[in-house]
């Protein structure tokens, strides 16, 4: 069959497209995902002071947790710091877009959800920002998974999943797991 | 039938005309599939995934494409949060570079000064606590880094921390001055600087907490932070060789939010977690003498 | 055809003393890694590992990663460079002291780095993470380690220059034109890695800057990311297209492909190192999308490599009267280390491969970044398909340094089985919890929360994994050890490597040298890499204070 | 008794033909079962990709 180099190179050129069939099909994919479902990687050219970070507007102490802010949308602000998540146990409304925003004061974290792919790093420096929906309700696992110094293995926080119908925000458009959910 | 290798020691190389021949299709077939990798990778890049994506969040053209080169913030495909917040900061401390050359400016003429007229009285001359029996009520600040001397001195400054003795002295102080008194007694002590590593001991489930927290509860080691160089929060005290007392009134005072200077409470929850007899143990724990 | 005549009589290998060197001490600190690691796994499982502490579990990861990932391949790499130069172009080395200087310097950094690390200074991981900082000396360790491989590239670029010069015209063998296209790709590297620690993490490191950029670290690191797996990749690709032919008895399929293979490993492995950032908010969206297309056609010279190799099989078991579709993979010598190795390689490498497709794919790499998917991924490539070609290598190089020949290669087929069972049964499992979401780098899981409750056997399983791989080091120390105490002497001083179907006669100066590839490699790194860098610049980003851990 | 880990000689498992005239018979048939083998191989590489894409990826839903 392939007995002359000719033939070598061409049976290797019929290789080289199938290899560019499959890797079309996987671009495909990603373009569809991306495209019609809104899949994109948790890009966000924010900056915010890690330095001064605890005086800033929206990232003060009072102002962290679920919110359904005055446009409507329902946005989770959450401190990852060392070794610990600021607030540690957040409410989410089911089948609603979300966005939840974090940075961090000290050095690098990220956090994953479990089940999910909510999943971003979080630097000192930038806010970090991931747009979701959620469909499964009940209480979802949120831990550090970059290495951000010796207690890390501790630091994780809840996320809690309520259906849309037992989401109710205060009158401030506060959600919080100890008072609601 | 495959080619009769030839014996290639005898064989002269090409000339440099067949040579040149035989290289420039793979010159230009190499560089025509790099630049077309790029123009194609780039193209559905910053062209037309934004475009796709624009709808969703109601975006010309312009800003889409801006935000997918990141020259905006924000994703293409979904509205950007709008901040409606304002700020009520636990504690006002800031480490801005001016501060920052100051603590790392160590033992200065203006540091001892001030060390010498203000705090010696009580905190010593090498930041040993003055006040021994029964156990000492002022703090040790010897061993502690710039950073933690500061962001006490700034906070009771500020009346982000209240105490009756140092409220007063902090508030006669200027910024600047209290970096460099920290600076001083960070320096001036270096000898203690390694008191965070000393053994300790106590019950296993006591050492246990102090060495390794508890993941359950979600409770950091106290010494992945409270030893100098331990990668924790720059403004953390050292807590080893501190009076049993003083550890156990700002646990308590931590847990019981009365104390709430700890950014983003940190030590609230920390302290929150743990049970009184915990908070009671721990403090023995980190008890010593310098 | 007859074999090429030998320009040299070589009695003994010039540089046999040198090669051992290098790889003795890549193997001593693999094994160590090795039991390191075992211990991890114990420390993450439900049961009760001694020493557990979280300061003792990062300087154990630390020290795992770094030895691993910067010493154990160094070194190898290294030795068996000088192997290949001295036996492929059959000329002894330009410098032999400049080799054994560069050798000394790599120790030094290597004690200096791991000092730092066992005296708990410098538990960072191999990965860094700015603003945390170790100690200096650890960073300065790994300089040197680096130097001294950049003293290995030279000396190799200049044995193929010198032997160039002295056969005009001809073909640079293929075993040596690999070897000097991974110094080239290394020296492109490692450009990355040594601006993040020279301009910003050891000036930090040493208390001169109080602050860091972070963005600016991440992006440097992520430059040096990707390829130095590709680094660590080529002996065993290397092995697969010049080795791994004759050991099946057959010739490789093409020689030209395996060309092609290195050359566009050079240029795809570059420009690529976003797509380690992907879930971070500082490049744009559509920088990673371009990474990740480019990240795409660096698959194909994998793609290229399986079907040249397989091909390659295909032609050896035919030739050994192997029939039919499927006849000749059974027909192949399997009984020989270095056909075993590359069968096995293969294998987990498509188990490493599909991972990694994933992994690429842009958004979708938010499903398991961070999870102990990611793990898998790379131990199968890393720890799968690299390492156990290191020691079918060794396998295969060692009588020829040694003089002597295996007195049985029952005990080496055995240390190859369980290191791929080994691998098999520890990844597996990393798969499956990475999926569920189990995240990486923690020292311990509290098994008591019911969300991963069902986690705990599963780690059990591939702690089970990492007991069979530490096993499996431990034999093959064993094995090369009684190979010099008990090896049958007459073993020949030298290999041959596998030829070609049709053995190029006279090839375009692209397949014979990097000068076009250099050129391309700037042009694309300039694309992918000029404003992603020049951002930080242009509009610089917060710093970061530096917390300091050591 | 030695077994060499590697073949010493170019020739070492030669039948009696010629090496060649075994290589020009195996180059006859090759690389139709190389072909088969890879395509089996990168086809179930393709199942595994699109099966976590459809069953694992698009059902956890959109981030961005």
């Amino acid at each position: 069959m392939a007995l002359s180099e000719e033939a070598v190179l061409k049976s290797e050129l019929r290789w080289a497209a199938i290899v560019a069939v499959i890797v079309g099909i996987i671009l495909i994919a990603i373009l569809y995902a991306a495209i019609a479902m809104h899949v994109n990687p948790p890009s966000n050219a924010e900056y915010i002071d890690p330095k001064t970070l605890h005086l800033s507007a929206e990232f003060t102490e009072s102002n962290l947790g679920t919110r359904v802010d005055p446009d409507g949308q329902v946005v989770a602000r959450v401190i990852a710091t060392q070794f610990e998540f600021v607030p540690n146990c957040f409410v989410l409304p089911a089948d609603r877009d979300v966005t939840i925003r974090l940075t961090s004061p000290d050095v690098i974290h990220g956090i994953l959800v479990t089940g999910t792919n909510v999943n971003t790093m979080i630097m000192p420096g930038w806010v970090s920002q991931v747009h979701t929906v959620f469909h499964k309700t009940g209480d979802l696992l949120m831990p550090c998974h970059e290495f951000c110094g010796l207690g890390h293995s501790q630091m994780m926080a809840t996320v809690r999943v309520v259906p849309p119908q037992d989401f109710h925000p205060g009158p401030d458009g506060r959600v919080s797991c100890d008072n609601r959910g | 039938m495959a080619k009769t290798p030839r014996k290639r020691d005898t064989r002269p190389a090409g000339t440099a005309a067949e040579q040149s021949a035989l290289d420039r299709p793979w010159r230009i077939r190499a560089a025509g599939v790099v630049a077309s990798a790029v123009l194609v990778g780039g193209l559905i890049g910053f062209v037309i995934i934004p475009a796709g994506q624009k709808e969703n969040a109601h975006l010309s053209m312009g800003h889409a494409m801006a935000r997918a080169a990141g020259l905006e913030a924000g994703s293409p495909a979904v509205p950007q949060p709008v901040n409606t917040a304002t700020s009520v900061p636990v504690s006002t401390v800031s480490w801005d570079p001016a501060i920052m050359r100051i603590l790392a400016s160590g033992n200065t003429a203006r540091g001892a000064q001030i060390a010498a007229q203000t705090c010696a009285a009580c905190h010593g001359d090498k930041g040993l606590s003055q006040s021994m029996a029964p156990g000492p009520i002022f703090p040790s600040l010897a061993g502690q880094s710039p950073y933690a001397i500061y962001k006490q001195l700034h906070d009771f400054r500020s009346g982000a921390r209240v105490n009756q003795q140092m409220t007063p002295i902090a508030q006669m102080l200027q910024v600047e001055d209290l970096a460099a008194v920290a600076a001083y007694y960070s320096a001036a002590s270096k000898e203690y600087a390694a008191i965070g590593r000393r053994e300790l001991l106590g019950d296993p489930d006591i050492e246990r907490l102090a060495n390794e927290g508890d993941s359950h509860r979600r409770l950091p080691a106290c010494l992945a932070c409270h030893v100098n160089n331990a990668g924790g929060p720059i403004e953390t005290p050292v807590i080893t060789g501190q009076g049993k007392d003083y550890i156990l009134a700002q646990l308590n005072a931590f847990a019981s939010g009365q104390r709430k200077n700890d950014v983003y409470g940190r030590m609230r929850d920390v302290a929150g977690k743990l049970t009184p007899a915990e908070r009671a143990a721990l403090a023995r724990y980190f008890e010593g003498t310098l | 055809m007859a074999a090429r005549p030998r320009r040299r009589d070589a009695a003994a290998l010039e540089t046999g003393r040198l090669v051992m060197a290098h790889i003795w001490v890549a193997i001593a600190v693999f094994a160590l890694a090795c039991l390191l690691g075992v211990w991890q796994m114990w420390a993450r499982s439900p049961l009760n590992a001694p020493y557990h502490t979280a300061a003792n579990y990062f300087r154990s990861v630390t020290l795992h990663g770094v030895s691993m990932g910067y010493v154990l391949t160094t070194f190898f790499i290294m030795g068996f460079g000088y192997y290949v130069a001295e036996t492929s172009l059959r000329r002894p080395l330009p410098s032999l002291a400049l080799a054994w200087g560069s050798f000394w310097l790599g120790i030094v950094g290597t004690l200096m780095a791991a000092l730092s690390v066992v005296s708990g200074n410098a538990s960072v991981l191999f990965t860094f993470y700015p603003p945390l900082t170790a100690t200096p000396w650890f960073y300065i360790g790994l300089v040197l380690v680096v130097v001294a491989s950049w003293i290995w590239c030279l000396i190799m670029i200049f044995a193929m220059r010198t032997w160039k010069a002295e056969n005009p015209g001809e073909p640079v063998p293929l075993a040596m034109f690999a070897t000097v296209a991974n110094a080239v790709m290394w020296l492109w590297t490692t450009v990355g890695v040594a601006a993040e620690l020279l301009f910003q993490v050891i000036p930090a490191a040493f208390g001169w800057t109080q602050t860091v950029d972070v963005g600016l670290s991440r992006t440097l690191f992520s430059w040096t990311l990707h390829a130095i797996v590709y680094f660590w990749l080529f002996p065993s690709y290397i092995a697969f297209y010049t080795m791994f032919p004759r050991a099946a008895g057959g010739r490789l399929y093409s020689d030209t492909m395996g060309r092609l293979a290195f050359v566009l490993f050079i240029i795809y492995s570059l420009p690529v190192g976003l797509h380690h950032l992907f879930m971070d908010p500082e490049h744009s969206n559509g920088f990673k999308f371009l990474q990740m297309f480019l990240t795409a056609l660096v698959s194909v010279p994998t793609f290229l490599t399986i079907f040249t190799i397989t091909a390659s099989a295909e032609v050896a078991g035919r030739m050994r009267g192997g029939k039919g579709l499927f006849g000749w993979i059974g027909a192949l010598p399997w009984e020989r280390p270095m056909v075993l190795a590359t069968g096995l390689a293969f294998f987990m490498l498509f188990w490493g491969g599909g991972g990694g497709l994933i992994n690429m794919s842009y958004g979708m790499n938010a499903m398991i970044h961070n999870t102990s998917w990611v793990t898998a991924h790379f131990h199968l490539i890393f720890g799968g398909t690299v390492v156990i070609m290191y020691q079918a290598i060794c396998y295969s190089i060692w009588p020829s340094i040694t003089r002597r020949d295996f007195a049985s290669l029952k005990p080496l087929r055995l240390q190859l089985w369980l290191w791929f069972i080994g691998m098999m049964v520890m990844t597996l499992p990393w798969h499956w919890l990475g999926l569920q979401g189990q995240w990486r780098r923690v020292a311990a899981f509290d098994y008591s929360n019911p969300l991963i409750h069902s986690w705990g056997p599963w780690v059990i399983v591939s702690l089970v994994g990492g007991i069979i791989l530490a096993l499996s080091a431990l034999l093959f120390i064993y094995n090369l050890a009684m190979l010099h105490r008990r090896g049958v002497a007459g073993a020949p001083a030298s290999i041959e490597y596998a030829q070609a179907v049709h053995p190029p006669e006279r090839v375009p100066s692209s397949l014979n040298g990097f000068g076009l590839w250099n050129i391309i490699v700037a042009v694309l790194m300039l694309l992918a890499y000029g404003w992603p860098i020049a951002q930080f610049f242009v509009s610089p980003p917060p710093q970061a204070v530096v917390h300091r851990l050591g | 008794m030695a077994e060499p880990s590697y073949p010493a000689g170019p020739h070492d498992y030669s039948s009696g033909k010629a090496e060649l005239e075994q290589l020009e018979a195996a180059m006859d048939e090759t690389p139709r079962g190389a072909i088969v083998v890879s395509l089996i191989a990168v086809g179930l590489l393709m199942i595994g990709w699109l099966g976590l894409y459809f069953l694992v990826f698009i059902p956890r839903g959109s981030v961005g």
